[in-house]
C-alpha cells in the first residue's frame, strides 16, 4: 500500500521531471513548444555520452545536462525561436514540430537508432527501507530534486521582479518594451534556462527510462498532460498535477489493471473539462 | 455619398455574393487534380504509377479539410481528429468485411455514409468536451479523446483485431460497378470524387451565414454570445460536421487500403492532419488540400533521397516555412500574388 | 406603470470585494436613465449581471416580468437585452459590414443557414449598410475591423448593439474614445431609437448625460447612492462632492 | 532654452502606409502639449513612434539633445519616456502592485506617491490587472508609467473613463508635476476644452500633418479653427461659475 | 544481364527503426557474403520506409510491385503491416518474406507469404518448459497490452500449465506507457517463482531497468523472458545487473557455429562494427530464401514457381538448422535457452540448452 503510494509519487515525479523545462517555455512565456522533448533529448544523450564514452560521473552529469541544454536553447532562441512568438501558436506548434523532426534524424545520425541506457551510480542505485516500505534510492533523488527545484521556481517567479517583468512581457509584449523592460533579454534568459531544466529532466529520466530517437514524439504527450491538468501559470500546479496523475495512475494499474491504459487520459479529460484551465490554477476568469 | 446611395448598397451585397463564386484557379485546381490521373494511372509508358499516393494525399487531404473546418473558421485547436478518421476507418472496414466483399453491405459508398453518420453522431457527443477552454486544453481533451478511442481500439479485440488490425477487408466494387485495381486507378477516381463533394460542401458552409458566425465566435466569442449567437450550438454543429467528414476521410483510406488498424487512429493522424493544414494554410479551405500534396510529396521525395533521415530535411522544411511565410503555403502564393499586381500598377 | 428590468437585492462579490451592494432597482419602457459613479463603483460589474456576464453572488433579476437570473448571455441577447462594451469587444477579422450582418442575421433568426451563400438577403445587407452610414462608418464598411482607429470602432462597438433592435440596450462608455464633435452624433443615434427602448447610458462626460438622461442613479461603492431626475442630481451637493466635483453642467 | 523633447521632421506608418508625414514639434522643460485631432489623424501613431513601437520612416527624434532614434523602446523608456498606451494595456497577470513594481526606476515617483495620487488604486493594490474597473485600469497605466520615473510623459487619452472628479484633479495634477519637476509632457485629448487651459502648447493633426501648431492660448481663442479642424464649435469653454 | 528486384519495406524511422536498421543490415550482409548474382542474373535491393504504419506499407508494396516491377516483397516489422500487405501480395503473385512480424496469423492471410523469422509460441514453449524443469512452480506473466503480447501470455500460460506449473497472475502493462512499476510491485507481492516478461524489443532496456530497480533477486524471484526482452542490440548497455537472466530464442551473436562467426565477421565489417540481433539474421535467412527459390527456377521470377520452390528448403542458418514447412509455409527454426553472460567484456546471451526445432502450434491449415 505505501509502497504503491510511494511507486506514484515517484512515477509523478518522473512526469514531472520529463516536463518540467516546459512549465517554464509553454507555461510562464506561453511558447507551444513542442520540441522541449528535443531538449530533454539532448540533455539525456548528453549525460549518456558522457557517462559511457568518459567515463564522468552521473553527479556531473545532471550539471552538464543542464548547462548544454541551456547553450543549446540559448543559441536556438536567438536564431530561430526569436522569430516566433508573435505568431500563433498554431505557427509554433508546426515550428516546434519541425524542430522535434530535425533533432530525432540528428540524433538518429550521431547516436543511431536503438535505446540507450545508462547504469546509475551505486549510492543511487538500490532499495531502501521508509516507513517500512521499500523504496528506490533513484526515486528519492528525484522526489528530492524535483521538490527543491518547484519552490526555488515558484519563488523566482511569484516573488520576485524578474518573474513579475517576465509575466509582464508574456501578458503584452510591445507594451512592456514601451515601459522600459528588455523583452528580448529577459525571454532569451528565461528561454536557456527553461531549456536547461528540460536537459536536467532529460538526464534524470534516463535514471529510470531508457531513451532513444523517437523520446521527444514518444513522451511528449506526458509533458504535455502535466502542463494542461497543472494549469500554465504556476510551477506548483504541474507539480501537484504530477503528484496526482503519478499517484492514480500507479494505484488503478495496481488495483483495476483492466482499465490500466485509460485512467491517466480519463484523467486529463475529465479535469480539463471540469477546469478548463486546470486543476491547480487561481481562478482566473474572464 | 448619399447620391450614390441606392448604386452602393447593390455593389455591397453583390460584393458579398461575389465573395462565394468560384474562380478561375479553383477550376483549375480540380482540373489538374484530374489530370493527374491520366499522368500517373499508367497510361503513359515511362511514367511510374503513383496513383495509390496521390490517394493517399487525398485522404489527408479530406482529414485536413475536416480539421480546417474547426480550426480555420471555428478557431478550435484540435489534436483528435485523428479519432473520427480511425473510427470512420473501422466503421468502414468492419462493414466492407461484414459483408465479405458482396453488395449492399461492401459497398464503398454505403460504407463512406455509414462511416460518416457514426463518426458524426460519435463527434456530436464529444463536441461537449471543446465548448470551454483555451487553445492548450482543448488541444489536449481532443488529444485525450484519440488517445482513449485508440486505447480502445487497441483493447476491443473481438471487434477490432487489436494491434493486429483488421483483415480481409474487402470492399465491392463501387457502386457495385467498378472493381478496385492493383494501380489504385478506381481507388483515385473515387476518392477524389469524394473529396470534391465534401469540398463543395464545406465551401457552401462557410460562406454561409453559418459560417461568417463561425468566423465571429473564433474572433470573439464573448461578443458574439452578446449579440445573440447561440456559441455553443454553432460549435457543437460544425465540430459535429467535420467529425463526419474524418470519419468520411477514415473510411475512404480503409477501403483503398483495405484495411484497418490501430494506428489508423493512433495520435500521429491527429498530429499530420494538423501539420498539413498549417502547413498548407489554414482558412482557406485549400490549405488542407494543398498542404496533404506538399506534404506528401516532398515527404516522398525526401525519402527516396535519404531513406533514414528524411524527418530532418522535413523538419528543416516546416521551419523555414514558419519563419519566412504567413499562413502556409496559400498565404505565401496570397502574398506573391499581391506583390506581383502591386507591380503591375505601377 | 411597467417596468422592463428590474433587480432585487442584487449583489455581487469578488472575494472580500463587494462590487454589486444589494441593489434593487427599476426601469419603466422607454426610459432614458443614466447611471453615474465613481471609478469602481460597480457599474460594468451591474452591466455584466444584467447580460449575464457574470452570475451575481445573490438577488434576482427580472425582465417584462420574467425571472432572468440563470439565463445565458445569448438568451438574453436574443430577448431583447443588447449592451456596448467598454473595453471594446469586436470581431477584429471581419469587416464592419460583416459584423452588422452577422447581427442582423441573428436577429431575423437567419444566421443557421448554412447553404445559401452571404449576402442573399438584400435587405439584410441594405439594412447593414444604412446602420453603418448612420454611425458615420458607411466608409470604411469593408476594412478590416481590426485596423480601424480607435473611434471608429467604439462606433461599430453600438453599431453592433443596434442591430439587434433590442428592448433595452446598455451602453457602457460608447463615447469613450469618440472625438467630442462625434459624441453628439451617437447620442443623435441614439435618442432616435423608438420610444419604448429603454436604454442605461453609463457615461463619465457629463454633457452627454445630461443632455441625454431624464432620470439618474448614482452608484457607490457598489450600492445605489441616490436615484431622481436630470435636475435633482445635477444640483445634489453629495453627488458634486462624491463624483462630479467642480464639473460644470449644462442641462440640454 | 534647451528642448527637453524634440521631434525633427518625422513621418511614420504601419506596413506600406504612410500614417505620420513630416511631424515636428519641440517641447521644452516644463511645458505641456495638447495633441489634438479627430479620429484616426495619428494621434497615437505619433506617441507611439516616440516610444519606438510604430515604425519611423524618416526624421530623428532628440530627448535632451541626445538622439535616441536609433534606441529600442526599453532603452527609451529607461532613457525617461515615459507612456500610458491609449487602450490602457495593464499587465492582466500581474497584481496592481507588481504592474509598478515591474517597471519602477529609482526616482522621486515612489509607490507610496502613486497611491497617494489614486487613494482607489491603493484599495485594489492586490487585484490582478484584469479585475480592475475601466477607470481604475487607466489610473494604473498613468500610475506606471509615472514609475518609470521618465523626463517626458506622453499620455494617449489619459482621462478616458475617468470620473470628473478625478479628470479634474488628474489634469491639475499632472500640470503640476509637469511644471515643478521640470518635466515635460504631451497629452492626447478628445475634448480640447478641457485639456487646452491646461497645456502650453497645442498641436492638430489632420490626416497625419501638423494643421495647427501653436500655444494653447491662442488656440483657445481661435474657435474656427477648433471648428473646421476638430468639429467642436458648439461647445464652448465658458467657465460655469 | 537481367536484374531480379527485392522490395523490402522497413521501418527506417520512428519507433521501429532499430529493427529496421538490423533488417537492412542483415540483407546488406547477406549480399556481401553471398554475391549479388544467383541462377545468371543480379539481384538487387530497393528499400522502403513505411514509419511503422499499415496502410503507407500497402501502398509501397503496391507501388514496388507495379512500378519497380520487384520479384519479391519482404520485411514487415509488425504484424498489421505483414497483413496489410497480404492482399497486393495475393493479387500480384508475388512472394513476401515475413522477416520481423510475430504473430502465427500472419501467413495463412496469403499463399505468397513465407516466413524467415519465427512465431510466438516458438519463442515462448521453449521457455515454458525450461521454467517447468527447472524447480519453478508458480509464475507471473507480465506483457506489453498489444497482440503479440498477449499471444506470448497465452502461450507461455499454456505450455507452463500443461508441464505442472501455475500461472498466479497475468498482468498487461498497457503499450506505449513508461512506466512498468505497479506491475511489477504486484507481481512481487505475489511471490511467484518466476516472473515472465515480453515486451517489443525496442521496450527491452526500460523495462528491465525498473525490473533491476525492484530487485527480484533480492525476494528470489527469477526473471525469465523471450529473447526480445535481452536483444543482442541493447544488451550491452544493459549493465551487470542482466547478468543471469534466462532467456528463449532462436539467434544469439554469440552463437557457436562457423556459419554464425563468419556471418558476424562480415555484419559487423560491413554495417560500422554494429552487432547483429534476431532480425538481421531473420533477414539474412529471407536473403537465403531468395537466393535459394531462384536458383531452383533457375531464373524464373514466376511468384508461384518460387514459393514453391521453397518449401520443405533446409539450410544450414547462423541460427543453426533452418526449415521451411513444406505445408504451411512457416520458418522452423532452431530453439535455444540462453543465459546473459559476460564475455570478452561485453554482455552475450550464452546459450546453455538445445530446445531443439519447434513446428509452429498453432497452424492446422495445408496448402
Ligand atoms: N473579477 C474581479 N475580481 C475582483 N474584483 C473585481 C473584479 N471585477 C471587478 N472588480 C472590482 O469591482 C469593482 C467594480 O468594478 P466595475 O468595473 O463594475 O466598476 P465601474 O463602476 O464600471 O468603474 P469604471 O467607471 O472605472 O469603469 C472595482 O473596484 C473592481 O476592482
Ligand atoms: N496596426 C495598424 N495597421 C494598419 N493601420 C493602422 C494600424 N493602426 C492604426 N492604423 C491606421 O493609422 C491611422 C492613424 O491611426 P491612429 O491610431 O494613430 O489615430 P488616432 O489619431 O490615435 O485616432 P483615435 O482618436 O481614434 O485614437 C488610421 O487611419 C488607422 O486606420
Ligand atoms: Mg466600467
Ligand atoms: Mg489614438
Amino acid at each position: 500500500m505505501l509502497t504503491i503510494l510511494f511507486d506514484g509519487v515517484a512515477y509523478g515525479m518522473l512526469l514531472f521531471v520529463l516536463g518540467i523545462g516546459l512549465c517554464v517555455t509553454l507555461g510562464l512565456m506561453n511558447f507551444i513548444n513542442l520540441a522541449h522533448g528535443a531538449f530533454a533529448m539532448a540533455g539525456g544523450y548528453l549525460t549518456i555520452v558522457l557517462m559511457n564514452r568518459y567515463g564522468i560521473s552521473y553527479y556531473w552529469g545532471l550539471p552538464a545536462a543542464f548547462v548544454f541544454s541551456a547553450a543549446l536553447g540559448a543559441i536556438l532562441e536567438r536564431t530561430l525561436y526569436v522569430h516566433l512568438y508573435n505568431k500563433s501558436h498554431l505557427d509554433q506548434t508546426l515550428f516546434s514540430i519541425g524542430l522535434v523532426f530535425m533533432s530525432m534524424a540528428i540524433v538518429d545520425y550521431f547516436m543511431g537508432a536503438n535505446q540507450q541506457t545508462i547504469n546509475l551510480p551505486p549510492a543511487l542505485d538500490g532499495r531502501i527501507n521508509v516507513l517500512g516500505a521499500s523504496v528506490g534510492i533513484f526515486r528519492i533523488f528525484t522526489i528530492v530534486i524535483c521538490g527543491l527545484l518547484t519552490i526555488a521556481l515558484q519563488f523566482i517567479i511569484a516573488k520576485t521582479r524578474f518573474g513579475s517583468r517576465l509575466r509582464a512581457a508574456v501578458d503584452d509584449g510591445r507594451v512592456a518594451r514601451g515601459l522600459g523592460i528588455n523583452v528580448t533579454t529577459i525571454f532569451a534568459l528565461t528561454f536557456a534556462f527553461g531549456s536547461g531544466l528540460a536537459g536536467l529532466g532529460g538526464a534524470l529520466s534516463i535514471g529510470i527510462i531508457s531513451i532513444d530517437p523517437t523520446f521527444p514524439l514518444k513522451y511528449m504527450i506526458y509533458f504535455l498532460i502535466v502542463i494542461s491538468v497543472g494549469g500554465t501559470t504556476t510551477i506548483t500546479g504541474p507539480f501537484y498535477a504530477s503528484l496526482l496523475l503519478g499517484v492514480a495512475d500507479v494505484a488503478g494499474k495496481y488495483y483495476v489493471p483492466e482499465i490500466g491504459g485509460f485512467i491517466i487520459y480519463t484523467i486529463m479529460v475529465a479535469v480539463l473539462i471540469l477546469r478548463p484551465q486546470g486543476l491547480f490554477t487561481k481562478g482566473a476568469t474572464r | 455619398m448619399s447620391g450614390s446611395h441606392d448604386k452602393d448598397l447593390q455593389s455591397a451585397s453583390a460584393r458579398l455574393l461575389k465573395q462565394s463564386h468560384s474562380r478561375w484557379y479553383e477550376w483549375l485546381f480540380w482540373a489538374v487534380a484530374l489530370s493527374l490521373f491520366v499522368i500517373f494511372g499508367d497510361f503513359i509508358p515511362g511514367v511510374p504509377t503513383r496513383l495509390m499516393l496521390l490517394t493517399e494525399i487525398v485522404t489527408l487531404a479530406l482529414l485536413a479539410l475536416s480539421i480546417d473546418l474547426v480550426l480555420g473558421f471555428a478557431g478550435i485547436v484540435t489534436l483528435g481528429q485523428g479519432a473520427y478518421f480511425g473510427l470512420g476507418a473501422y466503421v468502414a472496414a468492419l462493414l466492407a468485411k461484414g459483408g465479405a466483399g458482396t453488395f449492399p453491405m461492401s459497398d464503398p459508398v454505403i460504407g463512406l455514409l455509414i462511416a460518416g453518420l457514426v463518426t458524426g453522431v460519435f463527434g456530436f457527443v464529444t463536441s461537449f468536451l471543446v465548448l470551454r477552454g483555451s487553445d492548450l486544453t482543448r488541444l489536449m481533451v481532443t488529444l485525450g479523446v484519440a488517445l482513449i478511442l485508440s486505447e480502445l481500439a487497441n483493447q476491443m479485440r473481438w471487434l477490432t483485431g487489436g494491434a493486429d488490425g483488421l483483415n480481409g477487408v474487402m470492399p465491392s466494387a463501387v457502386l457495385g460497378i467498378w472493381e478496385f485495381d492493383l494501380w489504385g486507378r478506381v481507388a483515385y477516381l473515387y476518392s477524389l470524387a469524394v473529396l470534391f463533394i465534401c469540398f463543395w460542401l464545406s465551401r457552401r458552409i462557410v460562406n454561409s451565414p453559418f459560417g461568417l458566425s463561425l468566423k465571429a465566435i473564433k474572433n470573439n466569442p464573448l461578443r458574439a454570445r452578446a449579440i445573440g449567437v447561440p456559441v455553443n450550438a454553432r460549435l457543437v454543429a460544425i465540430y459535429t460536421i467535420a467529425a463526419a467528414l474524418a470519419g468520411i476521410a477514415g473510411a475512404l483510406l480503409a477501403q483503398t487500403t483495405q484495411s484497418a488498424s490501430p494506428d489508423m487512429i493512433a495520435f500521429h493522424r491527429s498530429a499530420d492532419g494538423l501539420l498539413i493544414l498549417v502547413f498548407g494554410g489554414a482558412g482557406y479551405l485549400y490549405g488542407g488540400l494543398i498542404g496533404a500534396a506538399a506534404f506528401r510529396v516532398m515527404q516522398d521525395v525526401i525519402g527516396n533521397i535519404t531513406l533514414q533521415y528524411w524527418q530532418f530535411w522535413l523538419g528543416a522544411v516546416l521551419v523555414a516555412l514558419v519563419i519566412f511565410v504567413r499562413n502556409g503555403i496559400i498565404g505565401m502564393m496570397v502574398a506573391g500574388w499581391a506583390r506581383l499586381r502591386k507591380g503591375d500598377g505601377q | 406603470m411597467t417596468f422592463v428590468l428590474e433587480t432585487r437585492n442584487l449583489t455581487k462579490r469578488f472575494g472580500g470585494i463587494i462590487a454589486t451592494d444589494d441593489v434593487s432597482f427599476k426601469l419603466p419602457a422607454g426610459a432614458r436613465h443614466a447611471l453615474i459613479g465613481p471609478n469602481g463603483a460597480g457599474k460594468t460589474t451591474f452591466v455584466n449581471q444584467l447580460t449575464g456576464v457574470l452570475n451575481p453572488t445573490s438577488g434576482q433579476i427580472l425582465f417584462e416580468g420574467q425571472d432572468i437570473t440563470n439565463w445565458t448571455v445569448r438568451r438574453r441577447a436574443t430577448a431583447g437585452i443588447a449592451r456596448t462594451f467598454q473595453i471594446n469587444q469586436l470581431f477584429a477579422e471581419l469587416t464592419p459590414l460583416e459584423s452588422v450582418i452577422l447581427a442582423i442575421n441573428e436577429r431575423e433568426n437567419a444566421a443557421h443557414e448554412w447553404f445559401s451563400p452571404l449576402g442573399s438577403r438584400e435587405t439584410i445587407v441594405d439594412e447593414a449598410c444604412a446602420l453603418l452610414d448612420r454611425l458615420t462608418i458607411g466608409d470604411v464598411r469593408d476594412a478590416r475591423v481590426g485596423d480601424l482607429p480607435y473611434g471608429k470602432q467604439r462606433l461599430l462597438e453600438i453599431a453592433l448593439a443596434l442591430a439587434a433592435k433590442p428592448k433595452l440596450l446598455l451602453l457602457d462608455e460608447p463615447a469613450a474614445g469618440v472625438p467630442e464633435s462625434e459624441r453628439e452624433q451617437i447620442l443623435d443615434v441614439v435618442a432616435r431609437l423608438p420610444a419604448h427602448v429603454a436604454l442605461v447610458l453609463i457615461e463619465h462626460d457629463m454633457h452627454l448625460v445630461f443632455r441625454f438622461a431624464k432620470t439618474i442613479s448614482v452608484l457607490v461603492n457598489g450600492a445605489l447612492f441616490c436615484e431622481g431626475t436630470a435636475e435633482e442630481i445635477a444640483r445634489d451637493p453629495r453627488v458634486r462632492q462624491v463624483y462630479l466635483g467642480e464639473e460644470e453642467v449644462q442641462h440640454g | 532654452m534647451a528642448n527637453l523633447l524634440e521631434l525633427r521632421d518625422i513621418s511614420a506608418g504601419y506596413g506600406e502606409a504612410v500614417v505620420l508625414n513630416h511631424v515636428s514639434l519641440a517641447l521644452p522643460e516644463g511645458q505641456s502639449l495638447a495633441l489634438l485631432g479627430r479620429n484616426g489623424t495619428g494621434k497615437t501613431t505619433l506617441i507611439n513612434t516616440i516610444v519606438g513601437l510604430t515604425r519611423r520612416r524618416e526624421g530623428s527624434i532628440f530627448l535632451s539633445g541626445q538622439d535616441i532614434t536609433r534606441l529600442r523602446p526599453d532603452q527609451r523608456a529607461l532613457a525617461g519616456i515615459g507612456w500610458v498606451p491609449q487602450e490602457r494595456n495593464i499587465f492582466r497577470s500581474l497584481t496592481v502592485d507588481e504592474n509598478i513594481t515591474a517597471i519602477a526606476t529609482k526616482g522621486p515617483w515612489t509607490m507610496e506617491r502613486i497611491y497617494k495620487l489614486f487613494p482607489r488604486l491603493a484599495e485594489r493594490r492586490s487585484n490582478m490587472g484584469n479585475q480592475l474597473s475601466g477607470g481604475e485600469q487607466q489610473m494604473l497605466a498613468v500610475g506606471r508609467a509615472l514609475a518609470l520615473n521618465p523626463r517626458v510623459l506622453l499620455l494617449d487619452e489619459p482621462t478616458e473613463g475617468l470620473a470628473p472628479i478625478i479628470v479634474d484633479e488628474l489634469l491639475q495634477a499632472l500640470r503640476t508635476i509637469v511644471r515643478e519637476e521640470g518635466l515635460a509632457a504631451i497629452i492626447v485629448e478628445q475634448s480640447p476644452r478641457k485639456i487646452l487651459p491646461l497645456c502650453d502648447q497645442a498641436i492638430i493633426l489632420d490626416r497625419g500633418q501638423v494643421a495647427y501648431q501653436g500655444t494653447s492660448e491662442d488656440l483657445t481663442n481661435a474657435p474656427d479653427i477648433l471648428a473646421t479642424l476638430l468639429g467642436v464649435a458648439e461647445r464652448g469653454a465658458a467657465p460655469a461659475h | 544481364q537481367e536484374v531480379v528486384k527485392v522490395g523490402l519495406i522497413l521501418p527506417m524511422t520512428g519507433q521501429q527503426a532499430s529493427t529496421g536498421r538490423q533488417l537492412e543490415a542483415g540483407a546488406k550482409a547477406f549480399l556481401a557474403q553471398r554475391g549479388n548474382m544467383v541462377a545468371g542474373k543480379r539481384v538487387e535491393i530497393v528499400v522502403k520506409d513505411d514509419q511503422g504504419v499499415a496502410d503507407i506499407s500497402k501502398r509501397l508494396a503496391q507501388e514496388l510491385v507495379v512500378n519497380d516491377k520487384v520479384a519479391f516483397l519482404g520485411g514487415f516489422g509488425l504484424t498489421p503491416i505483414a497483413m496489410a500487405v497480404g492482399p497486393v501480395a495475393t493479387q500480384a503473385k508475388v512472394p513476401a518474406i515475413i522477416m520481423t512480424a510475430a504473430t502465427s496469423a500472419v501467413v495463412p492471410q496469403s499463399p505468397f507469404f513465407v516466413r524467415a523469422g519465427r512465431t510466438m509460441p516458438q519463442m515462448t514453449f521453449p521457455i515454458a518448459d525450461w521454467a517447468a524443469k527447472n524447480g519453478i512452480k508458480s509464475a507471473v506473466t507480465l506483457v506489453s497490452d498489444y497482440a503479440p503480447g498477449i499471444d506470448a501470455e497465452k502461450f507461455f500460460k499454456q505450455r507452463f500449465e500443461e508441464a505442472g506449473g501455475k500461472v498466479l497472475d497475468s498482468l498487461r502493462a498497457p503499450l506505449a506507457s513508461p512506466e512498468f512499476s505497479p506491475f511489477l510491485q504486484k507481481a512481487k507481492d505475489l511471490k511467484p517463482d518466476a516472473l515472465f516478461l515480453f515486451v517489443p524489443s525496442g521496450q527491452g532496456a526500460t523495462l528491465m531497468k525498473q525490473v533491476i530497480d525492484r530487485d527480484f533477486a533480492g525476494s528470489k524471484i527469477r526473471v525469465i523472458a523471450t529473447g526480445d526482452v535481452t536483444d543482442d542490440d541493447l544488451l550491452n548497455d544493459m549493465g551487470d545487473s542482466v547478468l543471469g537472466m534466462i532467456t528463449s530464442h532462436d539467434y544469439s551473436a554469440d552463437h557457436n557455429s562457423p556459419e554464425n562467426k563468419a556471418f558476424v565477421e562480415i555484419f559487423r565489417k560491413v554495417n560500422n562494427n554494429m552487432r547483429p540481433n534476431m532480425m538481421a539474421v531473420a533477414a539474412f535467412d529471407g536473403m537465403e530464401l531468395i537466393f535459394r527459390s531462384l536458383e531452383a527456377t533457375k531464373g524464373d521470377t514466376n511468384g508461384q514457381k518460387l514459393v514453391d520452390a521453397m518449401r520443405g528448403l533446409k539450410w544450414m542458418s547462423p541460427r543453426g538448422p533452418m526449415e521451411i514447412d513444406a505445408q504451411t509455409r512457416e520458418a522452423i527454426p532452431p530453439m535455444y535457452i540462453r543465459k546473459v553472460e559476460r564475455k570478452n567484456g561485453e554482455l552475450y546471451n550464452v546459450e546453455f540448452q538445445d530446445a531443439g526445432s519447434i513446428k509452429d502450434p498453432t497452424h492446422t491449415h495445408t496448402k
